[in-house]
Order: C-alpha cells, then structure tokens, then sequence
C-alpha cells in the first residue's frame, strides 16, 4: 500500500494501462486489418495491378471495365434478385415461424430445433444436399415424373434463367431458422402486459401483431435485416457449392467474382474494383441503418 | 347490488395451486384493495376476474351475468397494469380510442369519449404525444384513460404506481381516490403497499398463499386482526408481539403479567399459550401513562427520529418493544421512561392457530 | 528431399497419369507429396499462385505453360531451369519447339513441358449411333445431320459440361475447322478484330449456335461427366481434348470398337499444341533445389514421358521416343504432330484476363439464346481491347 | 367465432370451470398443420442425405430419393471417410477432419481468450478512444471479406504464418472479433458495475478482477461462445480455400473437393456421407446443447 | 479530528457537470448521511470519496491524507453497494477474505478478521454459503462484513437498503445504526428515503442538482429548514405551502391574515412575496386548536386513514392543506372542523430566492 502522502496524477498515457495492452489485438485489427486493408484494396482498385499489386494508377478504367463486363452484371442481378427475395422471405416466413411458435404450443422446442438446425451446417454442405435434392435425374424431379406427372419440370439448376431461385431455396432453408430465433427473443421481449391489454381492449390476435406488436420490434426486425443483409453481401460458398456459378455464368455472385479476378484471372486491380464496389453497397446498407439505430435514439 | 362475485375460485398452474377455493363478493361501486406480500396470488386473482387466465374451477360473475368463459373484452372491465403497458408506437390519443375503433364505434362517439377522459384525467395537452415523451405520471394517467373510455363497470388496478417514486406515488394515490369518488365505480385494487390499502380501500382484502386472510374495513384491520399474520402485516412500525399465555383474564409474560380489562375476546376467554400484540403508537410513554390499566417502566436502548415521529427501542419482558413517540419527543439512549397501554387497544392470538383470541 | 507438389489433375485418368510421375520420383530417392487441388484449372490456379506470392511456395507446380506464369517470373519467383535444360540439351529434344519457347522468358528457361495436348478431338459413342443405327459419322457435318435423329431416340446430341472453359475449348475447335488457321491465327495472335467480326467468324457462331442447340439437355457441370454419357450412349459425341481418352481407357473402352475419335472434327485436321508444364518456385533450401531439378529432370525422362503419355491419353514432348503401345487415337495424333499439323496454343497467345472474358462470354452464350452475330460482335470487342 | 361458440355452449351449461375449447378447433389445425408442414420441409434434406448414403448406387440410380433404402449399406461411409480420393491421395475426409480440429482448437480458444478481454477492457475500462476502435471493430464486421483478403495475404506473409495452420487461426482469430467482442461486451456490461467497483475497492487489478471475478461469472456467455465458434470456424470454407494449402484443408474444402473431382459416375452415396460427415460435429454441438445455442444467438443478435 | 474533507470538488462527465464545487468536512466518527432526490449527484460523490471516479477538480482527504490520485484500495475505506455486488461464485468466506489476499495478508489474520467480522454481524453460520443462498438481509450483512474486515477508518453506504422490503429495511436501518454505535467509524451513507437519514444521521448533507442545500442534524433540518426545497423535500405527509406576502409582523393569503408572533426571523423582518410552510403534523384540529395562535374552519375534502393516523384534505385560503390527525380520529368528507397552529412552528421563504426569512 503506498504511503506516500502527495501522490502525483499518473501521466495520461499510463492511466489504465492494462486495459490498453489487452486491447492491443483489437486495436492493431481495427486500424491494420479493417480500416488499412480495406484503404489498401480502394486503393489499388486504381491501378492496372494483375497478378501483383502494382502502384500504375489508372484511373477509373476497371471500374469502366467493370460495368460494361456481362458477368459483372448477371452478378449484381443475380445478387438483386437473391437479396430481395431472401430478405422478404426470410422475414416473412421467420417471423410467421416465431409467431407461431410463440403460441404457446406444444413440442416448441421439437419444432424450433428442426427449423434451426440446418443454421448449424456449412453452405457446403447446405448446396451439396440441395445440389443432390434438386438433381433433375434422380431427385425431386424425377420422383415427381415417377409418380404419373410426366411433364413435372423443376430442373432450376440447369436452367440459367431461374438458377439464382434454386440457390434461394437453399438458402433460405439454411437461414430462416436464424432469423426465426432472432423474431421469437424479440417476441418474448415484449411486455406481456401488452398482450394483456390488446386482450381487454378486445384487439385480435392477427391485429395486435400486425399493429401492436411489430412495430413495437423495430430494433429487432433492424438487427435482423442488417444480418441478413450482410450475410446476403457476402454469400460465396453456397453458390461455389451448389452451382459454381453455372450453368455458365448466370449463377454468379460479386464475391465470386471478386475471388475469380484476384486468384485467377489474374487481374487484382478487377479484383479490388469489383470488392470496392461491395464495400460500397454494404456502405450503402449500413448508413441507413446506423441513422435508424443511432440518430433516431438521441431525437427520441 | 353486486357488482363482481367469485365463487368457488381455483386456480393452478400445473400442481401449483395458486388460489384455492376462493370466494368474494363485491358490492357495486366499492374500491377494494387486495393486499398481500409478492407472489401471494393477487395479480392472479385479478388476471382471473378480467379473463386474462383460465379459471381451473369455479365462476366469476359480473354485474349479475356469469362471464366465466367471457373473452377480456366482453366482460365489461378495464384494466390498468403495474408496467402501463402503453401502446409505444401511438400517440396518447390512438392508445386511448384503438381499443374503441376495434369495437367500430362511430367516430364522433370516440373522440367524444376520448375527450372527455382527456379532461377527467387532465392530459389534454398531450393527447399528440407518444408514450415515450410522457413522464411516469403521465403514463400512468393515460393507463388509466384507456380503461376510463371503454365505460366500463368495472376497473382493475395491477400494483398501478409501484414503477413511481414515493412523493408522485402520494399524490397519484390521492387523484385515483377523488376518481373513485367522483366515477363511483367498482374498483379492485392490487398492491403490496400498505399505505395505498389503507388510504384507498373501502374494504381490504389480505391475502396470503392464495387464501383471503381477512376482507374487511381499513380501521377493522388494523384495529381487529383476525390473525397474527393480519397483526403483523399491517401497520408501519411494525405490531410488538409478546409470548405468554392467557391465564384467568390476564396476559403473562416473560415474569409480568397484566390485567386484560377492556379486551373483548372473540368467543369464551380461555386459558392457554397466546401472543399479545400491541401497536407501537398505542403505547404512550411519559406521565399520561399513568393513567392506563398496564403501566411498566423500561430503558431505552436505541433512539430513531423521523421527524414527524420519534421510534424509541426499549427491552420489555425480555423481548423488543418499539414506542412511537411525538417527534418533539426529548428521549436518549439509555434514558429510563414510563410507559403504560390499554390492553383494549391489543390483539390476541392464539398459539397454535394464530387466530384472534 | 521431400517436395510438395501441386496439380489439379484429379479425374480417374488423370490421377492413373500422374502416379506414375509420383512413382518415378520417389524412385530418384526422392518423396513426391501430393498435392492435388480438384476442380479445373481455374480452381486450383489461384490457390498455387496465391500461395507462391504468399510466401509459401510448394516445391513444384502445374500450371499452362504461357503468360499466366509472366509476372511470377518477373517478380523472381520462379527457379531459372536454364543450366540443367543446357545439360540435358532439351533445346534438340522437345518437339514441337514452340512448347520450349513458352517456358522462356527472356533467354531463360523457366519450366518442363510434359505433354502435348490438343483440344481438337470430337468423341463419339458407337451405341449411342446403333441405338438410332446410323453409321458413327466421320466429320462434323454428317454428326450434325445425325443429330436430330439422335434427339429424337432421347439421346443428347452432344454433351458438354457447362463451364466457360469446355464452352470456350469447343468454340475453338470450331473455329479452327471451320473458319481455318488463318482467321483463327489473325484473331488471337494479331488480336485483329475485323477478322472477328468478318464473315468466317460468323460462320463459325453459326455453327456454335446448331451445337449449343444439340447439348441443350445436357445437365451436367463436370467435363469427365460429360464424357461418361458418351461413354455410356447418353450422349452422341463431345467435343473435348485429348485427355478425354483417359476417361475412355479407365472405363476400358477400345478406340475403335467402343468410340471414336475425330481430330480437328474431321474436318481440319490440325492440332494444337498447348499442354501442361510444371514450375519450380523459388526456395530458399539446398536440399530442396536438388530435388526440384531431379524432378525436373524425370518429368522430362524418356520413360517417364511414355507411362504418363499412355495414361494421360496426350502426346509426348519429346520426338524421339517410342509409342508403339499407343491406341488409334494416340496414332492418329502423332500421325498429325509429325506431318507438321500444328498450331500455337490459345493459352500461350492471349492472358488469363482475356481468356476469362472469353470463357465468360462463352459460358453465356451456351447457357442463353444469345444470337450468333451478338455473340460474335461482342467476342469482337473482347479482341479489339486484348492486350 | 369464438364467441359464437362460446354462446351456444352457453345456453346449455352455467359457465363453470375452465372454458371447453375443442381439441381439433380450426385455429389449432390450421397452427400445428402449417408447423408440421414446415418442418417437413425442412427435416427432409436431412432425411434425403443420410437415405441416400445408405443405400448402393444401382438403387439410387433406379430409385427414388425419398424411398427408404432397400438394403442398407455403410460402404458410402467407410468411402467418404477412408477412401474418398482428391488426385492421388486417397483418404478420404479423414485427413480434413483432423485439419479441420487442428485449426478448430487453437482458433476457438485464442479467439476467445482475445475476444473476451477485449470485451471486458471495453465493458469496465474504457479508455479514450476505445470506443472508437469497438466502432471500427463492429463496422468491419459488415464489411465484405472479399475487401481485406488480399490484404491479409500480404501481412500473413509478412508475418511469415502464409499456408501454415496458425495463419488460417490468426484470420479466424481477426474476423471473430467483431462479433465475439459485442457478445463479451454485452454480457460484461450486463454485470453490475457495482461488483466491479466492489473489487476495486477490494484492491484487485485489470487482470485479477477479470479472472477471479468475471472468468468464473461468464460460464454462460462462454458456452455462447464456443459454440458460434466452433460452428462458424468448422463450416469455414473461403479462408479455408485461401489461407491454407491443401496438405491442411478443412474439412468443408476436403468435402468440395472430393464431392467435385469425379471419376467416372457421381457417387452420390458417397458425396451424401461426405456431407453429412461434414456437417456432424455442428449438428452434434448443436443438438447436445440445443437450447444455449438459441439463448446465444439471441443474445448476440438481439442486443447487438 | 477530520476524517474525510472534500475540497473545492467538481465532477463532470464531458460537458455535464454533476458535482460543483463541493466541500464537506467530516470529523472522525461521524454519521454523515447525503439525502437527495434520484439523479443529484449522491452516489457520484460516495464514488469520487472512494476513487472509483476520476475528479475533475479538487481534493479529497481522508485522515489528513491526500489521496485524492490514490487507488480505491489504498484509501482506508470500505465500501456497502446497493445490489450488495457480492460475488457470486465465492462463499461468504471468500466474499470476506477476497480483499485481504489481495493485500497479500497472511492466512491466520485473515482467517482471525474474517471470524471477528462474522462474529458482529451473525453470519458465523453462512460462512460456507454462497451468495445466491442467502436472503436479501444476511446478504446485506455479508456486504458490511466485506467493509468490516478490511480494518477500515471510513465506510462508505450507497443506497445499502434499497433494495429490500420495508419490514426488512425498518429492522437492518437499527442493526446499521446499532454497529455504528459500536464501531465509532466515520460512515458515509448515501439515500432517498427521509425516514432512513432521520433516523440514522448524526448531520444530513441535502443535494440537489450537485450541490449541498443544507448541512446540518436532523432535527434542525426537520424544524428550520433552510430552504423551500428543503421544507419540500423533508417530512412526509409533505410540508404545506401558502403562497402570501409578509406584511408588517403578519402573513397574508388568500383574503386571510394572521399575526407571526414567536416566529424567529433569520435577519431583520422584511416585508415582500413569501412561501408560509406548515407541516401537516403541526396543524392540530378538534378543540385543544381553540388555544393556538392561529386558528380557522375548513371543510375536508378527502380522508386518508392510513391505521395510526389519518391523513385529512382541506382547503384553506383557497390552497390544498393536509393535516395529520390519530388514527381513531373520526372525520368524514365534508365535516366541518376547526384547526389551528402556532407560528412559531412553521418556515417562511422568499418568494424569489426561495430562502428561508
Ligand atoms: N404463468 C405462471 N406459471 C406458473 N406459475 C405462475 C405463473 N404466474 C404466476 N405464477 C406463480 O403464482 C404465484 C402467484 O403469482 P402472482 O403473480 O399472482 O403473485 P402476486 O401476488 O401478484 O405477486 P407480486 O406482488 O410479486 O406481483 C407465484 O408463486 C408465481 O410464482
Ligand atoms: N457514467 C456517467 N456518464 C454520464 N452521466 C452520468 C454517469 N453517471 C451518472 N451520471 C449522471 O450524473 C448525475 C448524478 O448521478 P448519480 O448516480 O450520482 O445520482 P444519484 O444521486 O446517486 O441518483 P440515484 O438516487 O438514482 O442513485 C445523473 O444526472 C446521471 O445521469
Ligand atoms: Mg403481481
Ligand atoms: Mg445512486
């Protein structure tokens, strides 16, 4: 115990200076990682880098190259489209799934644990079995065709023109069960007095939901569009699983062309192009939601 | 007429028997408070009566009519809940006329209503505001609005102030009596404050275990506990409880014993182990002691001053006794003081039972 | 020493082929460690390139032979084989001499050439043909004719695995047998792209868009796949490399008898000379030095050269080697190779950055309606903008 | 319509009791029906996988996917596990499982020993500009990883761990942070802050209030942990692919591989086993600890 | 001797500033307890003494030692939380004796102290009990153990009681003040309730918004409060107020006027705008009003009886007033009753400065 009676005010930097080593890690992947590689790739997203990075800036010329390649562009579509679907649906059937769920039934926990397993698995495995289930010879198909309906055709993923919805099936069977737990916490979040006064006030069960209730989780159905979203961004694996991006090229996502460009075909600087463009859309989604979640809490 | 009647009430949660075989019968227009320690059942009982929970066994009429098997909104109540339970995302007036559009009623009619409660209840000016920029009081108020528009027979309070603090509690208690006064209609009232019972109640029910201790008016309870838990459950500072017996029309106690001139006893005086009770301000210390039936002299060990009040500690027969003095009131500790009572003023119980005696 | 080594030869015949390089190797004293990477070349290049510019190179690795290895050369990377190719005189041996000069980078050599393979092979299944009992068709214009009766009987008219790069192989075998060596040499050497868009060129789109409506049921990814249905009477024929004959002999099929191979579709009987090539990444380890250039050297060994040929179902590099244990097809391309029927390979002339505009233009077209003359005014612009 | 009901039955009986509700009322049927049809749908590529790798491949050539096997066969499992081959090396998935727990441990532990101090530092010790970095922490989060992979190649190259086992447990470690230092965080927060003055007080430091008093508090929120963790690195497949050569590739990698490098006919029995080998350590965490695993999640989302 | 001085102290979280220039004294021994509504700055001034919060600006002493820069455990202190913050993984042994390792005290002290320590506050039995098994009270007890064996000279409550049930609180506010009279150490104690700074506080520091509004004993501030927030905030039922002027010795409200005779004014008697309080408890009614200064007849509005007395509402010169009558006092709304109080008992304040005149 120091006895010293006058005991100086320890210098700033030394102040805490445990929980600043501890932090160190956090801090060097905050600036080196997050914002140095990130500044890294937009940087030489202006360069005419090809298997190395090389600082010969070109100006804008990958990002023109970029939005006149085909590819480019079925990835973004295809992007659109997944995303758009799979936001609402997996809003949609998460929620009704946490609803139902919520009313008080039996086998609750039975029913969550099958919604959510597939949660647990990998895309790999995710667009293998998919792959295998949507086989047009063997699978869902064929067992269709076996049973009398000849003409039955459901071959999605050789057909370029709906392949991007064979590859939403998956997904979304892989990741509802997520967003249903997020729906059912925030369910069971809500005060059940309110519950209690709907009742009195004579309110039905589809109305207090609908008017009551979702509203009332605003924060969650954010949090729950955020992850999905950014989940949406990043999807790469299942693709390469399932499809590869074929038949051709009309299952191609932007991570996947991003990986192409930077790894094989040897053009980095299309690589950092088309990546910058993602960080751009995620910018995009993030702003929103950042003034949703933080500008709106200081006004209220 | 009766107004709410509960006959025969069971109520279990899995083996839980929360209520056990309950029966009230509420008089139209009364404000009765439930009372008892957390968990005791009340907010079940009143969860029950408004058809929020499914009775295991018995009925629950309503101004005459068995609503038993009566969805909430059918049964003629309004009900006010500890957290508010305000609708978050409507303004003060869509939380007060939602439940009113949902029963499709013209709108001339709800905004008349709805304005009339505004006015009862004095949140006109914040009619366009969203529960979120009320204060507590606020809230609360048009709680009390929501029920207060559907014209209900009926109003059920679960524990309506307790998320307030002490002098807003004070002053909310006092503007649901002047409502009561002025609606005239049947009121139950749950809570774990004795000061709002008591203050509030035309009749207090207190509950313990889901049994109705004893239902009676504010003054008899506190004067005339039907048991120990009663005696000692109500009243701030607590009841001092002595252990003795009753012995040929007196109390003894620890070497003492006393006359008990004046108590009248339930039925025959009988002998036996007993608990005397007598209430802190019912002991008057100084020279008007002398003047009672049981006079004694004890020490004080420990001073409390409340201002209003002074709480004294002194040792008595070998066991605690709290006096309640004049906050004036000029004792130290260690003092030696005189102190009598009137054995009237005191409750006994039983032993065993711990019914009155 | 031990030497890790990376390929992505994964498919039956493949892997047959390159276990009898693993066994050569381990006889020198030698260990290969596999390191096969599945998937075509397009999978398993960046993880090779990736992992040399990472820092953690394997000691030695396939990759074409051309200008993908350019810049990994310039930026020193790559081990100079020039002293031991002097040693051994590859110069006279390897034949053509074209493949050599890939390898070279500014006088130096920088990789083995380890086979000679050639895209301009259609196969065809002799049951698919007794099924609709017409003769097996000796060029592309009799399959063509064939083909609707070929439909009809619930047979694919030509298989083809849905990738760019199969897309894009049978696109140049077609334009090399229809629109001739000139055109194609002005296209991808020159990168003239008027002839691209000139009136041979479109003939050639023409056709592609009769042959993509032949493998319009064709619900396979995987090229070995689309073989198999050959194989086994699925499909009519494929237009597919000469590895694809590594597939034939693993199911035991005879030239001949069970199929039938056309080089240049027969009708241009050309074929070009691309292949596998193996690097030696730099590394910094006596121990490991030896072992890369005693690899190097069994990679290019006689024998060696004729037991992995046979499996692999391509051709030799070196000239002066003996083949008589080589099956018709193997004979009908060396017959061609030694009558000087040869061209450059597309890999060598053009970079992976256009090679994958091409593929993806390709994989669209296939996959889509895409008219001939869009497709064709697009390749055009692909090759105008080449570099 | 309840109330409808309600009346008629009414009219026969004085309401007494709990209110008869039928057993089969439509609003049931329709609720347990539209549940049982959902969770048909989603049992059944589970049911189709471990089906079919059960049975020959003549019978699922014939067959149909749905259809039980006829005879079943273990032989697609022994192949998937054993004999499986990628190129020349014919292991199986065996060789990726043990990658796969060689790369699970190390990254599970050091990305949480990290994560949860982090947590704590900026939970109880928060310093200028710590909440700075969180932000820039949490926001990385959303940033698409394709941005920093190149990136990343070079600093692990720099740092010489390129292709080795801890470079890929570094990345796990790195791209964990985000959302394990918010879980931390959270729960840290969640402690009363007046049980960490109470150990100032008591004189303990940075290091001994976080492990004697927070360490053995946390169970819970460790077992969240754990689980993200091991389930989030063993489904890995990107960096897998990227940051490992493929002497060390995960399981999931292993698992493309083989599925894709085909020789001859498709063996999807084979394939079938594979998968489900894969997914069976997240499935067996995720079954044996069901119930946390949901708590988790909803506590790191819902709060997040 | 001083024990704790706090000088010239200013505390600001970024631009708000919580404590102003704040200075307290305190000699050895001394129960000092700091009063003041939610939100003003009582628990951020226990923390600045304890050195869980860095001070903006100013000193803190304690034993004549700066140590305002001195880590939390080196400061001579101990400190009681509201949530007790026991931690919940170690016995109450380990609760105890957790302070003491981290001294690095060898084992047999720390096994005598903690034994000592168990031996004043009655847990001997729960040594080997972990927190989550003990009720609110005994986990009260272990949290004053946790103080007690560090040997401390100052001990530091926030809000200790708040968290338990009044019967509970009522018993433990004696067991504190019983160990303090024991101890003799100087004790710091942070609350919101009145009842407990009454009856525990040898000085009552009131706050608000960060700064003393009076220092001084209980019955001081209960009689003279200084001023009208004061008044305000002490005494329940609260202190009436009459909005008048002085004029010439007498009060006027309201078309009333009465003489303030034995009222003492602070300085020279001014005239001007003032606030009369009276606390309820000083109005008497019935006859013995007849003899007091001043005397009048209201009607009562509402009756409060809350079992040992009776809360009536009247209205006087056209202001709401509360008077505090016996529990068996019987007044109905309506009645009629005279009331009257001595001036001498009541505060006047400045109607601008609201201090007291
Ligand atoms: N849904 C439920 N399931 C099981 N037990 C319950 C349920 N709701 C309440 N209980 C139990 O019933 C008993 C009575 O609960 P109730 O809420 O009526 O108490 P209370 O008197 O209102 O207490 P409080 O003052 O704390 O609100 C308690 O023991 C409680 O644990
Ligand atoms: N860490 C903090 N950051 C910013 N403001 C704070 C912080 N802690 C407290 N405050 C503010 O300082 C003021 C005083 O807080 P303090 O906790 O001291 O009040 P208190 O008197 O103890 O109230 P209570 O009775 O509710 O405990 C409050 O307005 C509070 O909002
Ligand atoms: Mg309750
Ligand atoms: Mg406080």
């Amino acid at each position: 115990m120091s006895s010293s009676s006058n005991v100086r005010r320890p210098a700033g930097l030394f102040r805490n200076l445990s929980a600043k080593i501890a932090s160190i890690p956090m801090v060097l992947t905050a600036l080196v990682v997050f914002v140095g590689g990130t500044a890294w790739t937009v940087l030489y997203s202006f360069t005419s880098s090809k298997l190395l990075p090389k600082l010969n800036f070109v100006g804008l010329d990958q990002y023109e190259r970029l939005w006149s390649t085909r590819r480019w562009l079925i990835s973004i579509e295809n992007l659109a489209v997944y995303g758009f679907f799979s936001m609402i649906f997996t809003l949609l059937i998460g929620f009704t799934l946490a609803a139902l769920l919520d009313r008080k039934i039996r086998g609750e926990d039975v029913f969550r644990t099958i919604f959510l397993y597939p949660f647990a698995l990998s895309f790999v495995v995710t667009g293998l079995a998919w792959q295998w289930i949507l086989n047009p010879d063997l699978g869902v198909q064929s067992v269709v065709r076996s049973m009398g309906w000849e003409s039955f055709t459901f071959n999605p993923l050789n057909d370029p023109d709906i392949v991007i919805y064979g590859i939403l099936i998956a997904g979304l069977w892989q990741g509802t069960g997520l967003i249903m737990c997020i729906m059912l916490a925030g369910l069971r979040g809500i005060d059940q007095e309110i519950w209690k006064a709907a009742r009195v006030d004579g309110i039905g069960t589809v109305k207090t939901y609908v008017r009551i209730v979702i509203p009332m989780m605003r924060p969650v159905f954010i949090t729950a569009l955020v992850l999905i979203a950014s989940g949406i961004i990043k999807i790469y694996d299942l693709v390469v699983a399932q499809t590869n991006g074929g038949p051709g090229i009309s299952s191609e996502v932007p991570a996947k062309y991003v990986i192409n460009y930077m790894f094989r075909a040897q053009n980095l600087g299309q690589g950092f192009a088309a990546s910058t463009m993602m960080l751009l859309s995620v910018v995009i989604i993030l702003i929103p939601w950042a003034y949703l979640e933080f500008g709106g809490k200081k006004r209220g | 007429m009766t107004s709410v009647l509960v006959k025969d009430l069971t109520l279990k949660f899995g083996a839980l028997t929360v209520l056990d075989n309950l029966n009230i019968d509420i008089p139209e227009g009364e404000f009765l408070v439930l009372l008892g320690a957390s968990g005791c059942g009340k907010s079940t009982l009143l969860n029950c009566i408004a058809g929020l929970l499914d009775v295991t066994d018995g009925e629950i009429h309503i101004n005459d009519r068995n609503v038993t098997w009566e969805e909430p909104s059918g049964r003629g109540i309004g009900m006010v809940f500890q957290s508010y339970a305000l609708y978050p995302q409507m303004t003060v007036q869509g939380n007060l006329s939602f439940g009113l559009k949902n029963a499709r009623m013209p709108k001339t009619e709800i905004q008349e209503r709805v304005a009339r409660a505004a006015k009862v209840l004095q949140i006109e000016p914040l009619l366009h505001r969203k529960p979120a920029a009320l204060s507590g009081g606020q809230r609360q108020r048009v709680a009390i609005g929501r029920a207060l528009v559907r014209d209900v027979d009926v109003f059920l309070f679960d524990e309506p102030l307790s998320n307030l603090d002490a002098k807003l509690r004070a002053d909310l208690r006092v503007e649901i009596k002047r409502l009561h006064h002025s609606l005239k209609n049947t009121m139950i009232y749950v809570t774990h404050d004795q000061v709002e019972a008591m203050t509030l109640a035309d009749r207090i029910a207190i509950m313990k275990g889901g049994i109705i201790q004893q239902l009676d008016t504010p003054t008899e309870i506190y004067n005339r506990p039907t048991n120990k838990y009663v005696a000692g459950f109500i009243g701030s500072p607590e009841i001092n409880f002595f252990e003795g017996a009753v012995e040929g029309g007196g109390f003894v106690t620890g070497g003492e014993r006393f006359a008990l001139d004046g108590y009248s006893f339930q039925g025959a005086v009988s002998g036996g182990p007993a608990w005397l009770g007598i209430r802190p301000e019912h002991i008057v210390s100084g020279e008007a002691a002398a003047s009672l039936p049981v006079t004694a002299e004890v020490t004080v060990d420990l001073v409390e001053p409340m201002g209003s009040d002074t709480l004294a500690w002194a040792t008595f027969a070998g066991m605690p006794l709290r006096i309640r003095m004049d906050g004036q009131a000029a004792v130290g500790t260690g003092d030696r003081i005189k102190i009598g009572f009137d054995p009237a003023r005191a409750s006994l119980f039983d032993k065993t039972t711990e019914e009155r005696l | 020493g031990e030497l890790e080594v990376t390929h992505w030869w994964t498919s039956g015949g493949e892997a047959a082929a390159v276990s009898e390089f693993a066994k050569a190797f381990d006889a020198t004293g030698n260990t290969w460690v596999d390191g096969a990477i599945a998937g075509s070349g397009g999978t398993a290049r960046p993880i090779i390139i990736s992992r040399i510019l990472g820092g953690d190179p394997m000691g030695a690795t396939q990759l074409n032979h051309g200008r993908q290895a350019e810049e990994l050369i310039q930026a020193g990377l790559m081990t100079d084989l020039t002293e031991l190719a002097e040693a051994e005189g590859w110069t006279d041996l390897v034949n053509p001499s074209s493949l050599l000069e890939s390898c070279t980078y500014e006088g130096r050599i920088y990789c083995v050439p380890v086979n000679i393979h050639s895209w301009q092979w259609i196969w065809l299944s002799h049951d698919a043909f007794a099924q609709i009992d017409t003769a097996v068709p000796s060029d592309w214009n009799e399959f063509a004719a064939a083909a609707p009766k070929l439909e009809a009987a619930g047979i694919v008219p030509l298989a083809m695995g849905q990738q760019g790069w199969q897309q894009n192989g049978a696109f140049g075998v077609m334009t090399i047998a229809i629109a001739g060596l000139d055109a194609w040499s002005k296209v991808v050497i020159d990168k003239d792209a008027d002839t691209a868009r000139g009136p041979e060129y479109a003939a050639v789109f023409e056709a592609a868009v009769d042959a993509r409506n032949f493998a319009a049921n064709s619900n396979v990814q995987d090229w070995n796949l689309a073989t198999n249905m050959v194989i086994t009477g699925k499909a009519g024929g494929q237009i597919m490399g000469d590895w694809a004959q590594g597939e034939f002999q693993m199911a035991g099929q005879v030239a001949g008898e069970d199929y039938t191979c056309l080089p240049g579709l027969g009708v241009n009987e050309i074929l070009d000379t691309g292949g596998d090539a193996f690097y030696f990444p730099v590394i910094d380890d006596e121990e490991t030095k030896a072992a890369q250039m005693a690899l190097a050297s069994t990679l290019i060994s006689p024998e060696v050269q004729v037991a992995f040929n046979l499996k692999k179902g391509s051709l030799p590099v070196r000239g002066d080697v003996d083949l008589t244990a080589a099956n018709d097809c193997m004979q009908k391309g060396l017959d061609i190779l030694n009558a000087g029927g040869i061209m450059p390979s597309g890999d060598m002339n053009l970079t992976a950055d256009t090679q994958t505009q091409i593929e993806d233009l390709m994989a669209e077209f296939w996959t889509s309606d895409m008219s001939a003359a869009d497709a064709q005014e697009r390749y055009a612009d692909i090759i105008a903008s080449a570099d | 319509m309840w109330n409808s009901e309600a009346r008629n039955v009414a009219d026969a009986v004085t309401p007494r009791g709990p209110k008869p509700r039928p057993r089969f009322s439509r609003t049931n049927i329709m609720l347990y029906g539209t549940l049982i049809v959902v969770a048909a749908y989603y049992a059944l590529p589970l049911y189709v996988m471990i089906v079919t790798s059960l049975k020959g491949m003549p019978e699922i050539r014939i067959g149909n996917i749905f259809a039980p096997p006829v005879e079943v066969t273990f032989q697609p499992w022994v192949k998937a596990w054993a004999e499986a081959c990628t190129g020349i090396n014919c292991d199986g998935l065996s060789r990726g499982f043990w990658n796969s727990v060689q790369i699970l441990v190390p990254s599970v532990i050091l990305s949480i020993a990290i994560a949860s101090v982090n947590g704590y530092a900026l939970a109880n010790w928060r310093f200028r500009g710590s909440e700075v970095f969180f932000t820039i922490l949490i926001v990385g989060a959303f940033i698409p990883y394709q941005v920093m992979l190149y990136p990343l190649v070079i600093i692990l190259r720099e740092m010489g761990l390129y292709g080795s086992i801890w470079g890929l447990v570094l990345v796990h470690t790195i791209f964990g942070m985000p959302i394990l230092t918010l879980l931390f965080r959270n729960y840290f927060t969640s402690v009363p802050e007046e049980l960490f003055k109470a150990a100032r007080v008591d004189g303990a430091g940075f290091w001994g209030i976080y492990f004697r008093i927070m360490l053995p508090m946390s169970l819970p929120i460790f077992v969240v942990a754990i689980i993200l963790q091991v389930t989030g690195i063993w489904n890995d497949f990107l960096f897998g692919v990227i940051y490992t050569k493929p002497a060390d590739y995960p399981m999931t990698v292993q698992l493309n591989n083989i599925v894709n490098s085909v020789q001859g006919v498709k063996e999807y029995n084979v394939n079938m086993a594979a998968t489900l080998l894969t997914g069976l350590v997240p499935l067996i965490i995720y079954f044996a600890s069901g119930k946390l695993f949901v708590r988790g999640i909803a506590a790191g989302a819902v709060k997040g």
